[in-house]
């Protein structure tokens, strides 16, 4: 399954949700917000949102800024 | 006395309030946050880098501190309304500097795009701190949408400049009712210290702190101005005068009459 | 970082310099000393008014200070020479500002005159403090016949105009040894501050604290003002640009190639 | 060398427009606008006085004259629209300086309602000077609206302060495509002479000339310091540099090595 | 109206005097000063180059031009006074520029040696306009040793920063009775224009003219600015303001009661 | 008959139209405009505008202005 | 006797000495500076000096001064 | 016979005064000034003045300045 990750597309097996992505890649679920096809999935739901093929997500946290 | 600045209910203790951008390292921030013993900070938000694991900003800005994410990146509200969602969404709090840049030059705001990116984060429940030129009728503007304070600029962001835009900013001071915080360009503490002299709620300085060769010295300093500003502004300051007047008695010294 | 003024075998921690004229009160003038936690004040000599005795002004200046008569009511050389010799048998120590003043308008030094004092007087072992218009060639031969610094008017006594002679005074500060303090003129603690970002050794303000409605406060506010240009001027100004420089990542949000 | 400023189809010589308020007499007026061979004049429109007639400001005004009717006491962009229509049909020509003023202290543009204004009379064929507080962000939008100039204030109108907001207006003039017109605030000509030296188009100057004693000889010193001011733009300014270089030969008099 | 700068008997018309130091070629000054009306210029005093014949520089200025010999070169009072009389016995004049330099890096006048000098040359019946860095009390004592008139720099020689001694060339003017010629530093005509303002008598400019891509143009472009900010001197500078002035009527437009 | 005129109610008898009332006024045609009921009327039509119970003139001209 | 005190003329009577008119005016020894004939006299000598008929004396002490 | 012209020393030969010197130097008489052993000469007496050994001369004349 491909889908776009933070504008790039990867092939993804195995991985059925949000929250197995997250862990998969080894990010820590704290400080990080994730966007679903352009909508902002709570923490408490990235197990719910099951990803499909083409899906859009964006991974972002906050860096230094001005 | 007790001064505050206060902020959406928020008692704001030290009014400078420092970005996090282009620090040589989370320490070094770390180390000038605390020095300065600052309470507002400023980050951005950014696609995380999947390949590299960084540290996490977070982690090296104190407990105590308000977070204040930028917009930084977006070129118009929609944009800005997007990132402040995100930023939102991390449970950091809901204060968002709108920041919405067209020219890349100079980094100026876009007014236009900064004004409905405020109305529409504002009516969300957004503290809204938008980045600004300096300019009354989108200041006036700004306030019935619900902004928290403007953020003017001082002069380019990055340019240590200084204060350019003290005519303009100064009228803001003197027209509006919410803070006006001065928000980039300030290079020397003696600029940040003469914007809390004009009045000036409070200033934002990145650049001048991050890039310093000793950031915590640098914040240290600049926190040390502001105060200094502000208590000058509080207590009065004096008018100046063409002429002279002696401090020292006027009399001669062993003469009758001078 | 240990960073103190020395002068005459004397370490200075404090460089905000008070002059103790013009205040309403001592009581106000001890609080304005004693917040500031200055460390060396200027004193005038006059003659005692049998008639009506009033307070002494040394029973309201901490102990801890370096007091430092002037020679002010002064027209020429030798009348500065008898002022400094009296205020030196008082017992008070060998410090001197010597103040020739011949201008009543402009309250302005008379250079010459102030050189022939400061030679004479450092002859006879006093520690020379020569009020001075900044001039460079002056400079040097005050250096040379034994000042122990210089002090250069940023603008007319008592005029709170602030920094008005940057560009000689910077000059100064670049080409002698001894130390350069800002002496008259200043009004706001951001021209105090910037004085120091110059480089100037301290700062001597009198007016401006103390005929402000609250003398210690705004001391108070000299003193961190000059705290932070110091220390901004230790850690290195940073450079200013014309153009912006991103303090947030140049990269626009969530979007490939900016 | 032929140098001229070109505004829809206009060649104008003459860099310093002039406006016409505020003389103590048409009589004043004309000689004004004479001596110094403006060639662009502001006017405003007002009702008749049907009770006491006045000498017509037209009979006054040198035939040669571009005549730009101002929209002074239009307080949002309708009312602009209406009066430079009225204008308009006066059979003046159609240019207009667009003027909507919200704030009665400072008279500052109200920059949205002057985008919507020059949007409106642009595309009814009016050749478009908006006065407008200097950001560019909105003069770009101006140009992109059909703006002929735009016309960026120095600091208020009537303040005599000069240009002070100079930092923004030098970002206008590198950034847009159309001239650059300071109006507003400017007292001294060595203001209108900087002005042109940053590379303003012209300049616009009115309360200086008017309430001058001698508005005649303050219109032609104008007049010659924005000549002057243009010159040295079109010739490239020297840069400045901290240190000093000899005029005179570096040879020591009479020595061999120096 | 009839305004002449009068020194020595003579009537001075145009006060821009003009430097003829490095100029690319003397055809190019010759064009520089022509275009410019200029009326009095500088030249310094070197010794002849046997070998290598030059064009003599007294061939290309006009020959109604007052020619002022600097003692540029002289280190102290007595080499001043011999340049001086080496010039004189040339048979072009008795007018002098003083000008005793110590300091190598910033060219600053030597005060001391300068009224020596000044002193010294004005007895022996020279028409000296001495070199100074701006102090009132050497300027009075200038006046009292006859000085025909007093030479303040703006800025460094050749430094192009303009007139950073304001404060003090301002005094100057008020409290003397001779021409104040601000000369050295003037980069730009507005800065020209702005001394003019002040009340100097006359201002002199070398390097910028002389550096300049187009000479004549630039030479010009002073001229003009010289006669601009004389012309406002005389007419009376506008004071400025805090707050806006309409210069259009104030009744709102259409409405009543505005 | 009743009509306002620059902001004030004002009696004429005997004018039909604008121009008469200019006329009347002893207003110089060449620099003024009119503006009736909120549309600019040119010159030329002055004489067809007939005047009307509680029509709104406006009559202005040029004045000193920055 | 008359002697000046800065600058007036007074009529002293059995006062001898500096120490004597200083106390006797009621003046703090510590923080005065008496000049005695264009001569600083030392606190310690002030006993030892002898007031005579025109004697001119300064007495000052320090006040505010910038 | 050795001389010091303008800092440096040279042999001339057969060449009497100031003004010999001048001219066979081939410079413009008119707009030089020349000082001889620290004196200043006027032209009119260039002729009289005669040329020793070790004489200084010193010839100047205008340039350039500011």
């Amino acid at each position: 399954m491909i889908i776009k990750i933070n504008g790039k597309d990867e092939a993804i097996d195995k991985i059925k949700n949000i929250f197995e992505l997250i862990t998969h890649k080894g990010l820590s679920c704290e400080k990080i917000v994730v966007e679903h096809n352009f909508s902002i999935i709570p923490k408490e739901e990235w197990e719910k949102i099951v990803l499909n093929e083409n899906d859009n997500l964006e991974i972002v946290s906050f860096v230094g800024g001005g | 006395m007790e001064d505050f600045l206060k902020i959406a209910g928020h008692k704001i203790k030290n009014r400078l309030f420092i970005g996090t951008g282009k620090f040589a390292s989370y320490k070094l921030m770390k180390q000038a946050l605390e020095t300065a013993g600052t309470e507002v900070v400023t980050v951005a938000l950014r696609r995380v880098d999947i390949e590299s694991k960084k540290d996490n900003i977070l982690d090296y800005i104190p407990k105590n501190c308000i977070l204040v994410p930028n917009t930084s990146g977006a070129r118009n509200a929609d944009e800005a309304v997007r990132i402040a969602r995100l930023a939102k969404a991390s449970g950091c709090g809901n204060w968002v500097k709108v920041e919405v840049i067209a020219d890349n030059k100079y980094l100026l705001p876009d007014n236009l795009e900064t004004l409905k990116a405020t109305e529409i984060l504002a009516k969300e429940g957004f503290v809204v701190l938008p980045y600004m030129s300096p300019d009354l009728s989108i200041a006036k503007r700004l306030v019935d949408r619900g902004a928290a304070a403007v953020m003017p600029l001082g002069s380019p962001i990055g340019s240590n400049r200084g204060i350019k835009t003290k005519e303009l900013v100064q009228i803001l001071i003197n027209e509006i009712k919410i803070p006006v915080i001065v928000d980039a360009g300030l290079g020397k503490p003696s600029e940040a210290c003469e914007c809390m002299e004009l009045g000036c709620a409070a200033v934002l300085v990145n650049t001048a702190i991050a890039i310093a060769s000793d950031p915590a010295n640098i914040a240290y300093a600049f926190s040390q101005a502001v105060s200094a500003g502000r208590l000058a502004y509080l207590s009065g300051i004096p008018t100046s005068i063409n002429q002279a007047q002696a401090s020292s008695p006027l009399t001669g010294f062993l003469r009758e009459n001078d």
